[in-house]
Order: C-alpha cells, then structure tokens, then sequence
C-alpha cells in the first residue's frame, strides 16, 4: 500500500492501532478534528492539543502535534496555563463527557465565565468509556450504566445551554455522523476568540451502546442520522437530550465578547499607559 | 544566568516574608503564578497580581487550588518559570498536581505557607504540620524538594534557590513557609540583578524528529522542550517511554519512576543545604528548621550560658533529608533534639537515620503559636544529662 | 540596650501596623539595627482590634515575638486595656490621651499622652494620626534617630501624600520634644 | 483497493488498508455512491474489512476517510494521486 | 434588659458578639432567615444548616440549629449526604460567593442537575471577606479587589442564569435591603422540593465597599435600595450585575421537576415492585 | 452488636476483591456510598450500585472524588455508616477530606485500591505506592488507621473491621486493597449474620443542653449525636472546644489536636493486628503487607526448604505500625527483609523503630506487577548470610 | 429604650442592647416611622448606638430587628411585651 | 498434583473469563480445592485479546499469577499466538478448532479441539460457546468433577439461561468425553 492516507502525517502513526475499539466515534471526531485544522488558517506548530483522561483523553497521545495528557477533569486548567504564558499558540481541549463535565465541571464554567481563549470539544458518548461504562452527568434518564443498573434517575446536563449562561461564545452540536458540520464547526470554533465549545455526540458501541440495546457503532450512527435535526440558531434552553429522543444539531452560539486576554490587555494598558508593554508571553 | 533586571528590586527592604516570596519569584525569573486565596499566603499573590503586570508576567487567580496547581504546568510547558502559592487545605487539594509534576517531570514551585492544622484548624497561626505532606502526599512513588525558609530574607532567597532546583532536577520544589515568617517583616537585601544566580530552563538543542522527551542520558535529567517550538512533542501521566509514549508494562514503569525517585536520591548530596553550628564536638545536636530554628537558637544560648556543648544542624533543605550527614554526627554525638511545630514528622526521618546511634528526644508542639524557647532549653537539659555516649569514643571536652 | 519590645495596639483602621513598619523600617533600613515585626492575625474581621509587634535589636533576633513589651502604644481604650498587664512594670506607655484613658497602670511606668486624632485633624486629616503618632514617639523614646524615622515615614507612606505626612510626623516630634 | 478500468474511468480512488481496519462498516454505510461493502474474508485482527466493489463509482470524496475511525481508509480524486 | 429579642432563641448566644464587622450584611441575612424558618412548617429540629468556609461560612456557627462547618467550597457535598441518610431533613446551604461558586461551583452546578432536595443560599458580597477581599467569580467588571487592584477584568457569572441552567428548580435574587421579601423566598425555597436557590446581595463595607469607594455597609445599603428593581419571573438571561448597575431582584424561576429522591423512589419501585421498600434515610 | 441479616449475602461465594469489599461494607452496616469511578476500584461501586437499592441503602456517584469524601462525612452525621471508594489519583483529592474526617472525627471509611503510580501511571495495574500516602496524605497533625487485605476473603473481613475500627475510635479508617487483591477472585466465605461482629455507633445518652460534641472523657472518645435528634449540635474543621465551638487559640489547638493523634497512638496496642510466623526462633523476619505478603509467602517457603529460620511478620493492621513488636523482634533477630510494591514506604518505618537493632533489607519494586518470588528468596539469602547477630544473644539454632 | 407616656400609648416597643450593637445605623435608616437617631454616647466597643427618640410613633413592626446585623435592637407590638 | 495453573484467553465478548470463573468457582465452592483467579486488564478497551487465569490447588495459593500455564484453553488465533509460547512443553492445549489452528505446538503438547461455536450455534445461541469449551475442558482435563463443573455452571449465569448453559456444557462434555 503505497498511498498514503493524507491524516496520517497529523497523527502519531508509531503508535497505530489505537486503542478504541470496532465503531467508537472517537477515531471520526479526530478525522474531523484533523480537517479542522488542515484549513484554520494556523500552522501545526502553533496548535496544542490538551485531553484528560478517558478513551476521549487518548486523542491527544495520538495527534501529532504538541500534545497533553493531563489528569482527569484538568484539561482546561493546564490549557488555561499553556495559552497564558505563550499566547500565540491555539490551545485545543479535546476531552470527554466525564472529564470535562463530571469531576471537571467547574473548570469549564470558569474558562467559559473568563472567556479564556480556548476551544472545548466535548466528546460526549453518555459515559465513561475508559473505567467501563459507568453514569457520566450527560448519561440521559433512563438508560442503563454499571453505576445505573436500574435506569439513570438523574437529570443530564443540557451542555450547550450551560455554556451559554457561563460565558461562552461559540456553542455548536454535532454527532459524528455529521464529519464535515463537525469539521467546519471546530474550524470556526478554533478561529474564534475566546472560549469555544464543540460537543459531539459519539458512539460508544462497547459500553453505552450495548448496554441499551442500541446496537454497534454502525446502528447508533444510523440512529444519529435518523434522529438528528439541525437548528443553527436554536435556544438553548431547548437542546436537551433525552434517551433515544431527538438531537438537535448545529451552531446555536455565535457571539463576541472581549476575551479574556483582550480584557487583560485593556485594563493594563489603561491602567499602566505607555508603561504597558502588551503582554506576549513569558519568552 | 544572570537574573534579568525587569523584576528584581535590588536595596534593603522592610519586608514580610509572603511579600519577599514575591519578590524572590521574581528575581527567579518567575512570569507566571497561579493561585487561590488561602490565609497565611494570600499576601504573597495579593503582591504578584500588583506587580506582575508591569513587568511582563501573568497573575491569574484560578477557581481553586486543583486549577491553580495544573494552570502552572500548562504555562511551564509553554515556557514559562511559573509557581503556585497556599496553605495547607490547598496543599491537600493540590496533590493529585504534585504527583502529576513529578511524573511530566514539569519544574515548578510549591509554596506552602503552613497554617494549624489538621482540617481548617487555625488559619492565621503558625504550625509545620506538614513537612511529611510535603513529601508524601500525593500517591505512588515520586521524590521532591523541599526548603525551609526561617526569616523573610530566606523567604526571598529560598524562593530563587527552589526556582533553581526546579529547573536543575526538574522536580516540584515545595517552599515550606509557614504563618509566622510569612506574616514577619524584617530587612531583606535584594541584590543586584547581576549578583543573582538564575538556573535557566535546559532546552534540548536537538531537531524535531530527533528529540525524545524522555531521554534522560547521563544527567538523569532529560532536557525540554516547550509548545509551539515544533517538536509535536507528547507528555502524558501515564506511565511511558523516552519518546513520552503511554508504555503499559511493569518494565517500564519501573524505568519511568526508577529515574524519578533516583535522580533525587543519587543528587542529594549536591541538593542538601544544611546550617551547622558548633557540632563538631557537640554533646548534643538540635536539629530545626523554618521558624523553630530560631526558636531553637535561643533555646541553645541558653543551654550555652549553662556550659552545655550544644551543637545546631538547620534544615534549609527539609527533602531529601540529610541522611548521610546525620548518620556521621550520630557516631559521636550523644543526643539530638528535634523540636518542631507537629507532634513530630522530621523527628521520625531523624530517629530512623540515626539508627539508634544516639539518643533522639522531640520537643513536639500542635501548633497555634511557636515553642517557648524554654521548653526546648528544658530538653536539651534533659538529653544532656539522660544519654550516654553509647559505644562511640568520647568526644574531647 | 540590646533588644526592645515594642507593642503598636489599637483599632483597625487606626494605623497602627503601619506605625509599627515605620519604626521597623526607620532601625532596620535607615539605621544599622536589627528589627523585626509581627502580627497578630484573628479570624475577626477588621474593625476590631490590632496590634503589630517590634523588636528592635543590636544583634540579630532570634524569637521574634513580643511576650513582655517596654513600650506600648495604645490608640484605643480596648487596645490599652488588653495590653496593659502584659506591659512590663518600668514600661513607656504612649497614649491617643483623648481615646484612651490610662488607667490601672503600675508604678515604674512612664506614660506619655498627645492628642494625635486632633492634632492631625489640624493638620487637615484625621487618617495621618498614626504619622503623628509616629513622632511622637521617636521623641520620647529616643530610640531611633529622627532623621531615620523620617526616611522611613517618606518610604512608607503611599506616593503623593509624603509632605502631609511629614508634616504629621514633625508636629508628633514637636509635641513629644515639649513634653521632656 | 481497485483503480477504474474504463476509459474516462473513475473520478476518484479509494485506498484500504485492512490491517488498521476493524470492520465497523461506517465507510460502506456512508459511502455516498455504494462503492464498498464487506469482503469475506477476515484480516488479523478478525474483522471483515471493506472492498470496492464499485470503484468505477468513486468520486473520491472522501467522506468514506472522514468517517473512518481506525484511519484505515481513505479516498482521492484520480488526478492528485497521480500527481 | 429583661425584654429578649425573639431572634436570640435561634442563635448560640453563647457565642455573642460575632466576628462580622459593622455594617456587614450577614446578620441581617441571618435574621432574614430565621424569619423564614420560622413559619416554614418544619420543626427546627428538623432543619440542619451547613456551611463552608468564609464570612459567611460562620453563620452555621451562630445559629443554633443541627449546623455544620465543613470545608471551603465543600458544603453542598457534605449537605448532600446529610439529606440522603436522612431524608426527613430539610437542609439548607448557606455560604459565600466564592465558597459556592468559585472553588465550589461544581457541585452547585451538578446539585442542581440531580435537583438534590436542598436549599442553596448564597450569600453575594462580590469579594472573599474572610481573606481579605480578593477577587470572586461575582466580582462586577472594574471592580477593585486584593488580587485586582487595577479593576477586574474577569466577567463574573450571572448566578441565577447559571443556577437555571444547570436545573435548580427555585432561583430568586434579593438584597440585604430587602429583609422582607428575602425571608419569604428563603421559605419558599425551603419548602420547595428539589434544589432551591436564593442569591443575597450583601455588603461588605470592609473589604468590598471601601475598596471600592462604595462607603460604609449603611451606604451600600441604601444603594441597593436605589439600585434595585424587582422583576419577578425576569428571563436569567437579562439579570447579570455590573459594577453600580441595576440588581434586578425577584423571584425568577419556580418550576416542578421530581427531585433526586422523588426520581430514585419512582425508578426503583418500578424496579423492585413490591420488593422495594421505600427508602426513607439509613435508620 | 450483630450485623443486620439484610444485606448479609451468608454462604461461601467465588468473588474478587471489589466484590467482597461491598460485600464486607454491607455486613457491617454500611448503607450509604457516594463515590468516582476509578480502575480499579470501580467494580467495588458497580456492585454497590447494583445491591444497595433493595437492602434499604443509598449509593450515589458524585462529580468527583472529593464531593465524594465530604458527602460520607455528612451522611455518617445524618446517622449513616458510610465509605466511599477509589485508588491514587482519586485519594489524592480526597485529602483534605482525610483532614476534616479526623478534626471532626467523624467514623467512616476510605477504601483505596491501590494502582501504580505517581500521577496516571498504570491505572490497571498493582502497587503499594499510597501506604505513607494513607498516614501522611492531609495537612496538619492527626492519625488514621489502615489496614492491608491480601485477599478477597480478607477484602471482606478487614472492611468490617474497617468500619468497626471506625466507630470505635472516631477515625477515617483507610482499606488499602490493591489492583491484585481487588481483581483476583477466590473464595470468600460470609457468615450468618449473627456470626458477624459489628460495632454499632456510639450515641450519647445525655439531654440535649447537657450534651457537649467533644467530650471525651476518660475513653479519649466522645459520643456522637445526628442531625434531626433535636441536640442543636455544631461542628466545625476549625480547631475546637469541647462545645464543637472555634477556638482560636493555641491551647485549644493544643487539646484539641492532641487527643485527636494520643486516642490512636495510646491505643495502637488494640488497634494493631498482626499475623507472625515462626517468628519466636527465627534469624530473619520478612515483614510483608497485602498482596506481596502472599509472593513474601512463596519466597519464605523457599528459603525454608533450604533450612533457614525465616520468620514472617504480615502486617494487618500497617497504621498504626507495630513499633512495640518489631523493637522486641529487633532484639534477637539477625535481619529483617522487608519487600512492597513501591520504592520503600513501609520500611522507613521499619528501619526507624528498629533503631539499628538488627539489620534491615528493603525489596523494593516499581509496581505494575508482584515481586518475583525469587528476589525475595535472594533477598532473604542475602539477610541471612551477611548480617550478624550485634549486641544481642545468638538464638538457639 | 423607652415606653410611650400618651393615654394611647403607642402600639410598639422597640428595645436595644447597645452592647451587641456595632453601630452601623441600619436600624435609624430603615425604621420607616423615624423612631430612632444616634445617641451621642459610645458603647464599650466604641460604636454610637441608636435611642428611640420618638418612640410613640414605634408600630412595632421589628424591621429594625430584621436588619440589624447584631441583633442588637427589635422592635414588638406593646400586647406582646405585656403578655 | 498439587497446583495447576490454567490460562483461558480469547477475544473480547466470548466469555473466557466467565469460563475461567466457572473452573475457578466449581473448585473452590463446589469442590474441597483451592482456586484463585486473576485477569489481565489493560488500557485497551473491550474487544481485543483477554484472558483469565487460574490456579487450582489442594494447599493454600500464595503466589496469585499463573507463569507457566499446564493448561491452555484459547479461543481466538490471536491468544493462542501470544499464550502458547510461555504455555509449558507438556501443556493441554484446548481450541475452538474452527476459530484457532494450532501451529508451533510444542512436542510434549497435548491438542484437544472442538468446534465450539458450531456446537453453541447448534443449541441456539452463538454466546453460549464458552460453555461447551468448559464442558469440554471437563471432560478432557479430569481436574474437576462433572457435578461440581454443573454446579458452577448454575450458579454463574444469569438466571433464566440455567437450562439453555446446561445443555452447551454438557454437550462439551459429552463431545469431549467422545474424543477420549
Ligand atoms: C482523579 C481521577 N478520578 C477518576 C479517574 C478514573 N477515570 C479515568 S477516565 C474516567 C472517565 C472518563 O470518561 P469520559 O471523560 O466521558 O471519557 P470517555 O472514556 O467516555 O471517552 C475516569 C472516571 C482518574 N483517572 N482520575
Ligand atoms: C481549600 C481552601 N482554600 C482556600 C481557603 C481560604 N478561604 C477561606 S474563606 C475563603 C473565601 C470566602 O469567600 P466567600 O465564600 O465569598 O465568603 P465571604 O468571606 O465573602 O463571606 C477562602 C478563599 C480555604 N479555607 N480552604
Ligand atoms: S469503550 Fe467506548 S468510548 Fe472507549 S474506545 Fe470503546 S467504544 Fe470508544
Ligand atoms: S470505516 Fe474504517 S474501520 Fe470501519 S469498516 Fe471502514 S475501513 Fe474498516
Ligand atoms: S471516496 Fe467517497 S465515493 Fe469513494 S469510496 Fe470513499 S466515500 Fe465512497
Ligand atoms: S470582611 Fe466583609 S463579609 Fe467579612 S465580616 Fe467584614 S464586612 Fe462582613
Ligand atoms: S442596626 Fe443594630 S448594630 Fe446597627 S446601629 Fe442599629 S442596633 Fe446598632
Ligand atoms: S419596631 Fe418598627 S417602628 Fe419600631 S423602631 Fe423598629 S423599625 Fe421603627
Ligand atoms: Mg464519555
Ligand atoms: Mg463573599
């Protein structure tokens, strides 16, 4: 085989396989992450990619490109960090439902409060793959988990309406059954001042998927396809997800605010005037 | 290196100890903190958010301590010499981050300005309750260093010292402070730019596709990169490889943190910074750190006045814990006395070092305030007269 | 004199601290002694009581707290009545004499009394009573060099208010040189 | 993997590689011109990989690369292939 | 003075004076909630209170109820597993700005999610007291604190929008100002099923107002008074706070939703049928 | 007291470890668990989860770990028996709840199954790593009890134990299981409930007005009340008076804290559990703990069937440590041998209650698998040969 | 303190304890029927503490007590102080 | 024979552990021996190669991990390639014959196969394949006896599949006892 698949060169090919297995989404969300990239409009050099733990925290042990594998839930933290001491770097957070949502919930709220200018893909497939299926705070009522087994019994957050009233200012949805909205999303999200969120719906055959009765990574993402509207512009307020329900799709945030460097800017150099030197970074 | 003078104050200054760590993080060549407000420390950040923004760093005030302690290795990683500062509750909060900078093997800085405790205790009064923390706190094995500043000089002075360590051995350096010289304001001497020592980050000068993170060679310490530079490099917490890849197998794990603990371990002869007066033919050896080295100081003027040999070992260097050098005084030495602000920590690392060579007595205290210098007077009485010279020759009086 | 307890008590808001850095400053920085300086922290909010401790010393200080002070200043009634027994017998008490009234003392002390609130009230701000306090004290303590306090109180003091200051600082000197 | 053989031919190329293949079938779901569908036989790993059976139908989208999880297929259009 | 004010019976007189300054809003939300336990319709022996650390993390020290003084941004948690081993219990949080909602903002957002059957009363004075005035998550834009002293430049969250977001089922705003209206809505919440969240705009003339040159607690007081205007059922959306700004007040959200336990008992009698017991707390 | 038969799951069972530690939680009485997923700990609470519901508990899956380690807090003051569940990144954040269990001392249970770290590390795989962790891991002074399973069985027994411990003395108790003995599956044998053995918690009897939080009386213990009771109870991680009131001073500090670490020191000689064998005549005692005290098992029986006198001291109960036993040991073994799963933990201790008495020989290991039996063996080879009997009278041989 | 001297008498009372008050004027400020001024002395914590200077017009309504932040002053209808 | 250790290993989603549960539990429970069971995890999710390993034995099991497996039951090509190298030379090989040829086999080895999911397909359900293999390992190993392996069986599925698992061990059995 000669020809060469053109993601490879943005991925840690030495590292081939990936773990994940037979029809998880994540290996799409990277394709889609991948083509994302390829035309932002930023060089790879000056993209950082930063995950926590999970099967989702994996993509940044696979993506060549200067690459994290934080702790579990403190992506945004070390991401927060990373951009603030060299701001010229895009730092990208790609994480999982649990790490960003369950034990790293706070972090989210306060980068998005801050506007802190980072992007946020959540790759939300309702569970924790990696510690084997349990309730994340996005598993929907009613399906069953390893900690649910009589049916979740608690509320999921409506992700992208939480962004909103934290600050953020790009909101998209998207399932992986959607590769270039996806990709075009991420795209703009990265180009996007600020904080950004991305959630993709994904598919968790082994752990999610089965468990429900709802097939392999092929049958949920002819699901996805059946069951997904599009709604750019949609209220938040109306986006939230339910077991086997719809999914309403598309970009419902698109707004500006100062960022958080922006606003760091302003402040010093009313403050400091000509003795201001518009902070660049620590070198 | 030389510091670089944007950021160092060099005159006399009247300063309290949380301001000096400051300014020592500055001099150091620190440009990035991150922090929470926990009392006895918040002074130290309320100083760094005034005056950072005029000299080229970022303060940013994180939503807790568990951010705080990840958002500096996230900006090392992007370059820069960052530090994080707290107290006790945040230092639990932080050890998840400990264990995560001994494993990336990010060089960064820990203060701890020690408060009473356990739990909230007493928030504005000192204590030393958590030296064994310091070394112990997060899980798994790892090693960091830890310094004990006594005075607000040291405090500046010890700052710089841990910036440095951090970077030689690319290792969490915890900056164990507490209540009382971090609330204590004395002269403290900034020097000129030029007379600092600054240890500057080693980058690899290898290319990108050459480099491998965690190749350490010789030196033990492998060299860095940070992001944005090219390499694509990838660092994770998982247990890996030299290229920094996720490596699953018993084999390398211990390869990973063979040479974490070991780097330490092997070093710790040119890490250890120790203050010894008169031991060379003490009876009787007070050995203290931070605050209570102080108090100690005038607890053995008072023994002096009574004749008694009493010799004194400060700990600037809490970890790694001078071994070598107090099995060698234990061999002569009749009896040491460890007074300190806990119900005895550093006291079992001595008691375990000397191997019962010597006698050992804690002058333990929970807390809340310093020893009375009486008190520790009192056992180095005690340690005088009740041990004996075990089957060591006796020392020339 | 190798070492001098000091205690600075009052109300918060008083100044009392910064009265207490000032003299800190002024031996440690602008003359070759060794001082130092703590607190005493509560969880109590402000508004309540505070005091900043000094010692002042020939050679460097070991124990850095206060246990028995040989001069006390109280701006407050609280203040001075908290600190009083500890105050050592043959103390210098300095007093606000208008918000203090100096009673229960022993008989080895010396009590110096100025009305500082009024004084900087003259002066054109109340807030400054502190500085005169400042002088007062240097007067009649004659620990520490005028010229030194002076430095200090420029030094300390936040930029664009020195003049007023040491114009509190020199009417506190004036008063306490009258009163020896 | 199969190149056209007509005389326009096909507009685009697909390329599989099997080994990385583990056979959850999104690329012959959504392949938009029905080119693949599963081979029978089994590649080491134990999973049916896809084949083109319909190459001549290849636009070379891509989105079959795109969906693909395990980064083991992908398509082109002839002519950047060959150049 | 043999006349006793009614309030002392709720209060550990013992511990009489508190530590909070003059002018500090906390006794006044104090009384403020005592009168809404006070006719709530629950036994006091019945109510536990809890709190985290701070200014306001000392009222579960004054009051003389079950109270509890746990750890800094820890109290919903802790108040949490005190509500399910006894379910009989109304639990009520009080605690600061940045207790809940900077280090604790989590497990606000995730209590609300589940609708754990718990009161939220946050007490907002825009700054740590306890510390010494540092910046919060609620610190208005310009603002100065210890730790922005050339004004805050961090966009603080609009509370009642994040608490609806994240699914509480009761959001009012008050002011200290307001004593009358902030006891009633306190009751309200109370006796609500499900989360509840009441926000208390208070001052802190020590370290908040001085700072910012606002005056002492009976200026700010009297701000509020002019400041203010309630809006009951405002959209969250429209009530973020700005330095000196309008406070829109009022109730805004008062919605039905099963609570945790309420959502628990259904899926596990569906479950177990006649085989579960309902679950009424550990004894 | 006996244990409840609801929830008593009486008979012999073929289970692994996680399993047999929900098991043992439910035997005891434990009826509320709040915990964080984490391998490999997770099936502990899966189960959990599972059985909980129909035997009148509550189990519920919190964000994180330290909502986790604060909500038992809050359930045991509601009247629960309670524990939460996880392994070493999780332990870490649960540090400051380690801290509050012991200010407020509150009974309840930690449970850590140990996996290899620092940081990430290799989440699948065994180690030893968090033993000084357990003891050390909070700020400030105070002491808990852990204890160490070697096997399902034991994942049983010792978690009753656990929560006995508990409420006996009013502590967090850490159960430091390992990914081996959580993921290994034997037999485990569950007795009828009337067989069990379950201490119940201790309530005052006093009236409410009379009743004061931290009263300990001559037990060091206090009794304890729960909310709803009608006792208008405080308490607080302040430091505290025996009303549960703040006291912010360093005598209260000082009564305060004491007791808190003296209830667990001064009663170590109950607390203490040991398992010796042939110890009385032996040249070498292998110290062991956990799973490697099954491989130390192996390792002995070879030494042995070459005629050594090997004795092995298991530790049951690692804290408190044995200090008592091990320094009468000390005087007439020859050498201990002392191997774990990390890079010597324990054996600090070891080496320091022994105070040079006899010789002592760490066998360290990274973790990620058990020793090899064989370096054991070698290691007890090495003791027995090369160490010498001091100053202490040769054992009969 | 004081009780009302008309025949009618007023209908509330309003009781201080000036020795828990911090003087932050609260209660002067929002009595809405101006019972209340500052008294020219201190208490022993320093602060001016309120008087009832016009206590016939006191109804009792207690939102003095309701704000004071001390729990210093509280304000009652007469029938109750008497029953 | 005082210990055995034993290794079954296959795929994801085939139920060697379960099978590996079932010796492990019919040892232990329902026979007077010892057995202790231990399974590699590792990152890689569900789906690729796993494995159970067991140790039976009259005496106490101290050490946990199977090392040199006397016993090899594989079900999938991919874990006889990675297990038959450490399996010891005088190994009982045992193979899902249509999923695994056995190549490289060792001289001393004996093979035993059977067409396990053929069998399990035949009874109804392709899931039930690993209890045929652990019928079939009762016939050809002799460890452990026939009732107390049927016991185990019942006790470890899930309840309401007891007849149907039954059915698919004995047919291992017997399809094992017929080969001997
Ligand atoms: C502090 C800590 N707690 C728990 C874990 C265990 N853990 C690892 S991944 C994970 C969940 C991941 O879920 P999610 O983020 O949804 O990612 P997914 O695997 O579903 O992609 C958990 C709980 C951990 N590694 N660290
Ligand atoms: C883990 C931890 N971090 C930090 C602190 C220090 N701390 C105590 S109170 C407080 C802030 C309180 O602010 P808020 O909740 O707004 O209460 P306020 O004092 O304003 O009423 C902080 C940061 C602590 N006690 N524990
Ligand atoms: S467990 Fe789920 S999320 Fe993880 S790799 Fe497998 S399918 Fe993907
Ligand atoms: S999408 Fe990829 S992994 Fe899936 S069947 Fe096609 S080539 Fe194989
Ligand atoms: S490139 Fe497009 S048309 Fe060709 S096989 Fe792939 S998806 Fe089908
Ligand atoms: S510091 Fe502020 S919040 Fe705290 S008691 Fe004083 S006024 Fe109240
Ligand atoms: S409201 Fe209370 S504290 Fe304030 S002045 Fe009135 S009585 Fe005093
Ligand atoms: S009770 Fe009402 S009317 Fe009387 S003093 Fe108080 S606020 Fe005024
Ligand atoms: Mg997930
Ligand atoms: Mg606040």
């Amino acid at each position: 085989m000669s020809r060469v698949n053109p993601v490879n060169q943005y991925l840690r090919m030495d590292r081939m396989p990936h773990i994940w297995c037979s029809g998880c989404g994540l290996g799409t969300t990277v394709n889609c992450f991948i083509r994302a990239i390829e035309n932002c409009g930023y060089p790879r050099e000056q993209i950082s990619i930063v995950s926590g733990i999970g099967c989702t925290g994996r993509v940044a042990g696979y993506l060549k490109l200067d690459s994290f594998h934080t702790t579990h839930g403190r992506p945004i933290p070390f991401a927060t960090g990373l951009k603030l001491a060299n701001p010229k770097l895009k730092v990208v957070v790609i994480s999982g439902d649990g790490d960003l949502f369950a034990i790293g919930g706070n972090h989210f709220i306060h980068a998005a409060r801050r506007n802190m200018d980072l992007t946020v893909v959540c790759v939300n497939n309702f569970t924790y793959g990696m510690t084997g299926g349990q309730l994340t705070p996005t598993t929907p009522i009613d399906a069953i988990s390893s900690t649910s087994p009589y049916g979740n019994f608690e509320e999921p957050f409506n992700l992208p309406f939480l962004a909103e009233s934290a600050g953020a200012v790009y909101v998209a949805r998207w399932t992986t059954y959607h590769v270039k909205q996806a990709a075009r999303s991420i795209r703009e999200a990265i180009q996007k001042n600020g904080l950004s969120f991305v959630e993709i719906i994904s598919p968790c055959p082994t752990l999610y998927g089965r468990r429900n009765k709802l097939g392999d990574g092929l049958a949920m993402m002819k699901a996805f396809k059946e069951n997904s509207a599009i709604v750019n512009g949609a209220d938040t307020r109306e986006v939230g997800l339910d077991f086997k329900g719809k999914i309403v799709c598309g970009k419902f945030i698109d707004r500006e605010k100062p960022s958080f460097l922006d606003m760091y800017h302003t402040t010093m150099a009313e403050r400091f005037g000509p003795f201001y030197e518009p902070y660049e970074g620590v070198q | 290196m030389k510091a670089d003078p944007k950021g160092v104050l060099t005159g006399a200054h009247f300063l309290d100890g949380d301001h000096a760590c400051c300014e020592g993080a500055l001099s150091a060549g620190c440009r990035f903190v991150a922090g929470y407000p926990i009392t006895p420390s918040t002074e130290v950040v309320e100083r760094i958010a005034a005056r950072f923004p005029s000299v080229g760093g970022m303060f940013i005030q994180m939503e807790d301590e568990i951010a705080s302690s990840i958002a500096i290795q996230g900006a090392v990683w992007g370059g820069a010499k960052a530090m994080t500062v707290t107290s006790g509750p945040g230092l639990s909060l932080m050890m998840e981050h400990v264990g995560l900078a001994a494993m990336l093997e990010t060089p960064c800085v820990f203060v701890d300005v020690q408060r009473s405790g356990p739990s909230t205790g007493l928030p504005t009064m000192p204590a030393q309750g958590d030296m064994m923390q310091a070394r112990w706190g997060s899980h798994g094995d790892y090693e960091i260093i830890a310094l004990c500043p006594n005075s607000p000089q040291e405090c500046y002075d010890l700052t710089i010292a841990a910036f440095n360590l951090a970077e030689e051995y690319r290792v969490p350096v915890m900056l164990m402070m507490d209540e009382c010289v971090g609330h204590m304001t004395e002269k403290v001497i900034i020097p000129k730019a030029e007379d600092i020592e600054v240890t500057p980050r080693r980058y690899t000068t290898q290319k990108p596709g050459k480099y491998l993170p965690y190749q350490a060679g010789r030196s033990e310490i492998p060299l860095m990169v940070k992001a944005g530079d090219g390499y694509l490099f990838h660092v994770t917490g998982l247990t890996h490889d030299e290229r920094g890849y996720p490596a699953m197998n018993a084999e390398a794990h211990d390869r990973c943190v063979r040479r974490l603990v070991e780097k330490i371990r092997n070093n710790a002869r040119r890490i250890i910074r120790l203050e010894e007066t008169d031991t060379a033919d003490a009876e009787v050896v007070v050995v203290s750190y931070g605050i209570t080295s102080r108090v100690a100081g005038k607890a053995i003027q008072m023994a002096r006045a009574d004749g008694l040999k009493v010799g004194h070992l400060r700990l600037i260097t809490a970890w790694p814990f001078p071994e070598k050098r107090l099995r060698t005084l234990a061999s002569h030495v009749k009896a040491f006395v460890l007074p300190e602000l806990n119900f005895g920590q550093m006291f079992l690392e001595l008691q375990r070092v000397i191997e019962g060579k010597s006698s050992c007595y804690p002058v333990p205290h929970a807390g809340g305030t310093v020893h009375e210098p009486e008190a520790i007077y009192q056992r180095i009485l005690y340690a005088a007269r009740h041990s004996r010279l075990k089957d060591k020759k006796e020392v020339a009086r | 004199m190798s070492a001098t307890e000091i205690k600075f008590a009052g109300l918060g808001g008083q100044g009392v601290i910064l009265a207490g850095i000032i003299i800190g400053r002024a031996a440690s920085i602008y003359e070759n002694k060794y001082a130092t300086l703590t607190q005493s922290f509560g969880p109590e909010a402000r508004g309540s009581a505070c005091s900043a401790q000094v010692i002042l010393s020939d050679e460097k200080i070991l124990y850095p707290y206060v246990t028995r002070p040989e001069i006390l200043m109280a701006l407050s009634q609280e203040a001075f009545n908290k600190f009083l027994p500890e105050t050592r017998d043959n103390a210098i008490v300095i007093i606000e004499e208008e918000l203090v009234r100096p009673k229960g003392l022993k008989s080895g002390m010396k009590v110096f009394g100025i009305p500082a609130t009024r004084l900087a009230e003259e002066l054109g701000r109340k807030m400054i009573l502190n500085i005169v306090m400042v002088g007062f004290f240097t007067a009649v303590t004659r620990l520490i060099d005028y010229e030194a306090v002076k430095e200090a109180v420029k030094a300390s003091v936040p930029h664009g208010t020195e003049h007023m200051n040491l114009r509190a600082y020199e009417r506190g000197y004036e008063y306490g040189q009258a009163l020896l | 993997m199969s190149d056209g053989k007509k005389s326009r031919g096909p507009r685009g190329v697909v390329t599989i590689n099997a080994e990385l293949c583990k056979g959850c079938g999104f690329c012959i779901e959504f392949c938009p011109s029905g080119v693949l569908a599963f081979s029978d036989t089994f590649n080491d790993k134990g999973y049916h990989t896809p084949q083109a059976v319909r190459p001549e139908a290849c636009t070379g989208c891509d989105l079959c690369g795109a969906y693909c999880p395990d980064f083991a297929i992908f398509g082109m259009l002839k002519e950047k292939v060959v150049a």
